[in-house]
């Protein structure tokens, strides 16, 4: 475990319940600066339930979030990412009646004056390789490209933490080989949750793998040592396998 | 289609050309009374604009744009009357509508009141002012030497004037360059708007709350200042429409006027400027046609032609004109592939 | 004593009444997410079947409770095959169309009818609460809204067609597969709550008169009704009308018209912000 | 049945462009005096405006058959204003400024007509109300034609203060006319010794009466006093009859049945109401059978009922005509001065006088009680001055007056 005295995301007690089912049970969560964790799990896990907590998506029942030390239990979505918390949801959400320059433009922007923002749009959707496609409606753009464009505008908001909810779901082989080298390369600089199902996108990318099942943290341990995990195999693997 | 936040100093110079062209050509063109009536007409394209915008760009349907357009001629009315001098009152007639836009948007906005029922309490609250004002026909709902009037409403509100000269109305000509300006002004001021980061925000919330929140965005804030703007704006065409029949009645607040301007902005284009403004000409114009004969009834006629809209044209008129021209523009170097709008954007 | 005899039997007319507005629009709404903008112009013709028929010799039973229902229900299912079907999934230009639906419906009311026609007159008299006399055919009225909400709810609940019904509004695609064709079942619900409309319409001619513009004063309190009943629209619809049947009828005993109206409609927008959950539909999104 | 009453109207219309030509042809200038008309046709004041309609097209044919006015035929320009104000000042500026019309006749809730009258005086148009309203008006450029309450509700009281007792009940539209005509039916039960219990007042579109009904059973009443306007307002009726208070307690209205409400509702809703007007269908005078039977040839037998807003429309118009022969002139100052003058015309209601001080009319009244569907006349009053418009204005001392008084009731 990391042994900083603040960690850069704390999760204490993390507790959701919908009426009578409990999603998410009295969960732990601790993430260091510059860290890169996999969330896994089978459906139903509480994976997607816990990411939403994180991100002011949903209020926890119980237990607080830390960000830097800083209370954000509760806070409102657009609070959370102000701390410098970016987002890419499971389903990609996306300004689909704008170009894709505009739509990492407006997350330039909250940031920097307009000129500014654009060089920084401009430079961000270089670096993620759409420059080809800048001034494309969102909406006319294949699974894929949308995927990035959501993780260009992420970027372009100059987060210190990066969510990403299945970064790689829908995408080819080629795609998916792209986009991990795009999180490993963001991850030099920034600390990064990511949420997947697709187990060779896990093992290209993953150091840390959190293994979510039946609303708890079934095993948290290097990735190699999980993916051999017995438990593992039997709740997740083997399901997947079938 | 939405995608055009706006599409380049090209068309705005033109538009505002032609805006100026209209502004200064008509009263050599018209009479005094085809001068008058695009007076109105004028008056309630500025009305249309403000739904126009927020429903267009900032995705808040309003059923209740009526409230603030009345509020605005009665605001006008009560403050002429009593101040003299119209400056202040044209001031107040499009703070006041704003302020209660203000409000009105805090408590749907911030009371996460979901889209559809954005519409509801819209509808429900022009309901309200619609019967509260209806009823103030007793001696006394006066304010200062205002009577309300109930549903008679109040006649004879005097005339805008040269600022700071009560004693020198403007005549009809004059009011024609005041509301024409007005329009320019308002038109000048939205493509402003959303030309800047804030019209980006604003479009981008229309687009995607959750996007845009995940972002850093709060949607309400946001939500809020469009709404308090749309009311002023909607005010301002109250304030016009005052002056230019001198009067003002409870029917400004009533539901067939909401629905009046609704169906300016979808017959005109919803998510441009331009098609407000035609929608709003092209009807009233229609309807002021329709009342000259007495063959067909009235409404049998707009009613026909609104589904026949919906029918063929759902997109509203300047949609579909712009992409025949880009059509047209575009075909030949590009052949099949689909042309993409907004890239001449400054 | 008396007095709160009738206090109370006009409420329940109050409820009545709105449970009768409502209820057709309801099930067009509910069920299907569509804003039928002509809803008081489908009432009103049910009055003026009711009325018609009638003056023509027909039994006032048989014209309220048959002729109505059986006239606005072919007539929604004509709507819904010549328009509303290619509108599905557009619900602004769904809006449109029935808000020019609506003023060509009183255009032509008013130019095959005119704008006089006789009316009908209630039927069955008064009866006495203590001193005070209520109108028997206020009962009636109370009686056939509560078996209109029992009839629906059994019929969504209990019946296979129900059932039917319910899957495809949920999820269209799956009843597909399913073997269900989806269209039919959009049209049968749309002449479904046309013909409620109608009956409503036929049922409240007695009381309201028949005129062309007569929708027009009923249209925003059946939305309001509606909308504030929630996404259970038959359970919904009877909570909202008890809830605004009896503000606005204590409030226009105790204070006048004017302010019972306000109050009703304060208090749809007061509910609406305290329960803004109840809400599944988010029908003002743009349809693209 | 009415679409026949249409295609009357429609070849009623063409004979009266056929006939046009024919009369120029005789009269020296061809030149038309235009005659403006606004009038709500469809929407939910159109069954009012249809019949004031018919009734204009009346008088103008007639005017036209006699050789027209001054040698010159009468062209009447009318436009259907939908029942929407805002319609009412834009045809109001079209008639004025694009057609020239020399006058105009119409309006018809106080809300049209205040929109449209300063459009008169601001572009010299002369003008005629020609509908029964609460008084007030008192503008040298505007004739008011129709009955105000101080004709009619005196002589309505009194009935029902003989008739029916001392204790009344009123029940009024909440707007100008409701809330004046309330006023008035207060004094006027005060001043002969009676007492008005509550006075209740209802927006237009109210249509539910069933806690106002339960109220006045509470008040016990010996009178309902109604001014209740408009379709909507209809329902209190059927609803006082559903309720069986029909036998119970009297109504009495300077309302009901203006339009077409004895045509909308079944006998027995009907049957035993009072009401006062300048002018019943029923009245026989062989002036007024003349005058029924000439819209009724020429409109068709359906018209559903011609009351007083079709009389006075009638008679403002012929008074307008007299006006003009008189001043041998359609110039607008000359016709004022003749129409000051002291000018009457024997109409469907008797004689019409119109007077020089308030611009308004010296009229019959009658009060009349619905007995299966038509009115039955029971007295009748001549020449009623418009006393409560006389008592706030004065034309003929202060000539440059151009206000509407809300006429303050003692």
């Amino acid at each position: 475990m990391n042994a900083d005295a603040v960690p850069l995301l704390e999760a204490r007690g993390m507790t959701m319940r919908f009426g009578g089912v409990t999603a998410v049970n009295n969960v732990d969560f601790v993430l260091g600066e510059v860290e890169l964790r996999c969330l896994i799990g089978p459906n139903g896990a509480g994976k997607s339930t816990f990411f939403k907590m994180l991100t002011g998506q949903l209020t926890p029942t119980a237990g607080t979030v830390r960000f830097r030390g800083e209370d954000i239990t509760g806070a409102y979505p657009h609070q959370v990412a102000r701390r410098g918390v970016g987002i890419k949801t499971q389903v990609p959400n996306v300004f689909d009646g704008l170009t894709v320059r505009e739509n990492v433009f407006v997350a330039a922007a909250r940031l920097h004056q307009a000129r500014t923002a654009r060089r920084i749009a401009d430079e961000t959707i270089e670096h993620v390789g759409l420059t080809r496609i800048a001034g494309r409606m969102v909406g006319q753009l294949a699974h894929g490209q949308r995927q990035w464009v959501e993780i260009a505008a992420v970027l372009a908001q100059e987060p210190d933490l990066l969510l990403l909810d299945e970064p790689a779901a829908g995408m080819n082989k080629e795609e998916v080989a792209r986009t991990s080298e795009l999180i490993r390369e963001i991850n030099k600089t920034k600390a990064l949750i990511v949420v997947e199902h697709d187990m060779q996108f896990i093992r290209m990318i993953a150091k840390t793998v959190t293994v979510f099942n039946q609303g708890s943290i079934l095993i948290e341990d290097d990735v190699h040592t999980v993916l051999s995990n017995q438990s593992v195999r039997d709740v997740y693997l083997g399901r997947q396998a079938a | 289609m939405a995608g055009a936040i706006a599409s380049g100093w090209a068309s705005f110079a033109a538009m505002l050309l032609a805006g100026l062209v209209l502004m200064f050509g008509l009263p050599h063109v018209f009479d005094l009374f085809g001068l008058l009536q695009m007076t109105v007409f004028v008056a309630m394209a500025v009305l249309a604009l403000s739904q126009g915008f927020i429903w267009g760009y900032g995705g808040i349907m309003s059923f209740g744009q009526s409230a603030f357009f009345g509020l605005g001629g009665y605001t006008y009315a009560v403050a002429v009357m009593n101040l003299g001098d119209s400056t202040g009152a044209v001031a107040l007639a499009i703070a006041l509508p704003a302020a209660f836009a203000a409000l009105l948007g805090y408590f749907m906005f911030y009371g996460r009141i979901s889209d559809a029922y954005v519409g509801v309490v819209t509808l429900t609250v022009t309901v309200i002012l619609f019967n509260v004002f209806n009823s103030t026909a007793g001696d006394w709902y006066t304010i200062g030497n205002a009577p309300l009037g109930g549903f008679n409403g109040m006649p004879s509100v005097p005339p805008l004037n040269i600022p700071g000269h009560p004693d020198e109305p403007l005549d009809p000509g004059q009011l024609w360059y005041a509301a024409m300006g007005s329009l320019i002004l308002v038109y000048v001021l939205l493509r402003g708007v959303l030309a800047s980061r804030f019209g980006r925000v604003v479009v981008a919330i229309r687009e995607n709350e959750t996007r845009a929140m995940l972002l850093g965005y709060d949607p309400r804030l946001y939500k809020l200042l469009t709404f308090t703007l749309g009311g002023g704006i909607a005010g301002l065409a109250g304030c016009l429409f005052t002056n230019w029949g001198s009067f003002i009645s409870p029917t400004a607040f009533s539901l067939a006027q909401s629905a009046q301007i609704i169906i300016f902005v979808l017959v005109g284009g919803l998510g441009t400027l331009l098609g407000p403004i035609l929608g709003a000409v092209a009807i009233q114009y229609m309807v002021t046609l329709i009342g000259a004969q007495q063959k067909v009834d009235g409404n049998l006629i707009v009613g026909v032609v609104l589904i026949g809209f919906v029918l063929l044209v759902p997109q509203g008129v300047v949609p579909v004109v712009r992409n025949v021209l880009q059509r047209l523009f575009v075909r030949t170097p590009r052949g099949g592939t689909a042309p993409v709008a907004s890239e001449a954007r400054p | 004593m008396d007095l709160i005899g009738l206090t109370g039997f006009n409420i329940l007319v109050a409820i009545a009444t709105l449970v009768l507005l409502a209820l057709g629009l309801g099930v067009i709404y509910g069920m299907m997410r569509i804003i039928n903008l002509a809803h008081g112009e489908f009432l009103m013709l049910g009055a003026y079947a009711t009325a018609l028929a009638t003056n023509h010799g027909v039994n006032i039973w048989i014209s309220m409770l048959i002729v109505s229902p059986l006239v606005v229900g072919i007539f929604g299912l004509l709507v819904e095959r010549l328009f509303i079907r290619f509108l599905y999934g557009r619900m602004i230009d769904t809006m449109l169309a029935t808000w020019g639906l609506s003023l060509a419906l009183i255009g032509l009311v008013t130019t095959l009818f005119g704008t006089t026609v006789q009316g009908v007159s209630a039927p069955l008299g008064g009866f006495a609460i203590g001193r005070y006399q209520g109108s028997l055919y206020g009962l009636f009225l109370v009686a056939c809204a509560a078996a209109m909400l029992g009839g629906l709810y059994a019929l969504l609940r209990t019946t296979r067609f129900g059932l039917i019904v319910r899957a495809t509004m949920q999820n269209p695609n799956m009843a597909a597969a399913l073997g269900v064709s989806p269209p039919r079942i959009y049209m049968a619900t749309f002449a479904l709550g046309s013909a409620l409309t109608g009956l409503a319409g036929g049922l409240l001619a007695p009381v309201s008169g028949t005129a062309p513009n007569m929708g027009v004063a009923f249209v925003a309190k059946s939305f309001i009704t509606v909308l504030g009943g929630g996404a259970a629209f038959v359970t919904g619809t009877g909570l909202a009308s008890t809830l605004f049947g009896i503000i606005d009828e204590i409030a226009t005993e105790r204070t006048t018209p004017v302010f019972g109206e306000v109050a009703l409609l304060l208090s749809a927008v007061i509910l609406i912000r305290v329960l803004p959950q109840g809400i599944t539909g988010r029908f003002f999104r743009r349809s693209t | 049945m009415a679409l026949n009453r249409r295609q009357f109207v429609q070849i009623g219309a063409a004979a009266g462009l056929i006939a046009a030509p024919m009369i120029n042809r005789r009269a020296y200038a061809a030149e038309p005096i235009k005659v403006g008309s606004l009038l709500d046709l469809s929407g939910p004041l159109g069954s009012s405006g249809q019949t004031m309609y018919d009734a204009i097209q009346l008088a103008a044919a007639e005017v036209n058959a006699k050789g027209g006015l001054l040698g010159r035929p009468v062209q009447l320009i009318n436009y259907d204003t939908q029942s929407t104000i805002q319609l009412y000042s834009q045809y109001a500026q079209q008639l004025a400024l694009k057609d020239k019309v020399d006058v105009v006749h119409g309006g018809i809730t106080s809300a049209s007509r205040e929109a449209i009258r300063p459009v008169f005086d601001r572009f010299r148009v002369l003008y005629f109300y020609n509908v029964l309203y609460e008084g007030g008006v008192c503008d040298r450029d505007t004739f008011c034609t129709g009955t105000t309450p101080a004709q009619t509700v005196n002589k309505l009281v009194d009935y029902t203060l003989k008739n029916f007792g001392k204790k009344a009940y009123v029940i009024a539209a909440d707007y100008n006319y409701g809330q004046i005509t309330a006023k008035w039916m207060k004094k006027y039960t005060q001043d002969g010794g009676g007492s008005v219990v509550t006075v209740d007042f209802f927006p237009l579109d109210v249509t539910n009466f069933s806690a106002t009904i339960g109220k006045i059973q509470e008040a016990k009443p010996d009178v309902v006093l109604s001014a209740l306007v408009g379709s909507n307002h209809t329902a209190f009726y059927r609803q006082w009859a559903a309720a069986g208070m029909k036998s119970r307690i009297p109504i009495a209205s300077t309302t009901f049945g203006l339009v077409n409400e004895l045509a909308t509702l079944d006998a027995k809703e009907s049957d035993g109401i009072i009401t006062a007007y300048g002018y019943y269908e029923e009245i026989d005078t062989p002036a007024s059978k003349d005058f029924v039977k000439a819209i009724r040839d020429k409109f068709g037998a359906s018209v559903p009922y011609i009351g007083e807003l079709a009389a006075v429309t009638y008679e403002g118009f012929h008074l307008w005509a007299e006006g003009v022969v008189k001043a041998g002139s359609v110039d607008r100052m000359k016709d004022i001065v003749a129409l000051e003058s002291g000018i009457s015309f024997d109409g469907p209601s008797g004689k019409v006088t119109l007077d020089h001080a308030t611009h308004h009319t010296i009229r019959n009244a009658y009060v009349g009680k619905a007995v299966n569907k038509k009115w039955q006349v029971l007295q009748s009053f001549p020449n009623q001055a418009p006393a409560d418009t006389a008592a706030v204005c004065d034309l003929i001392k202060h000539p440059n007056t151009d206000k509407m008084f809300v006429i303050d009731v003692k």
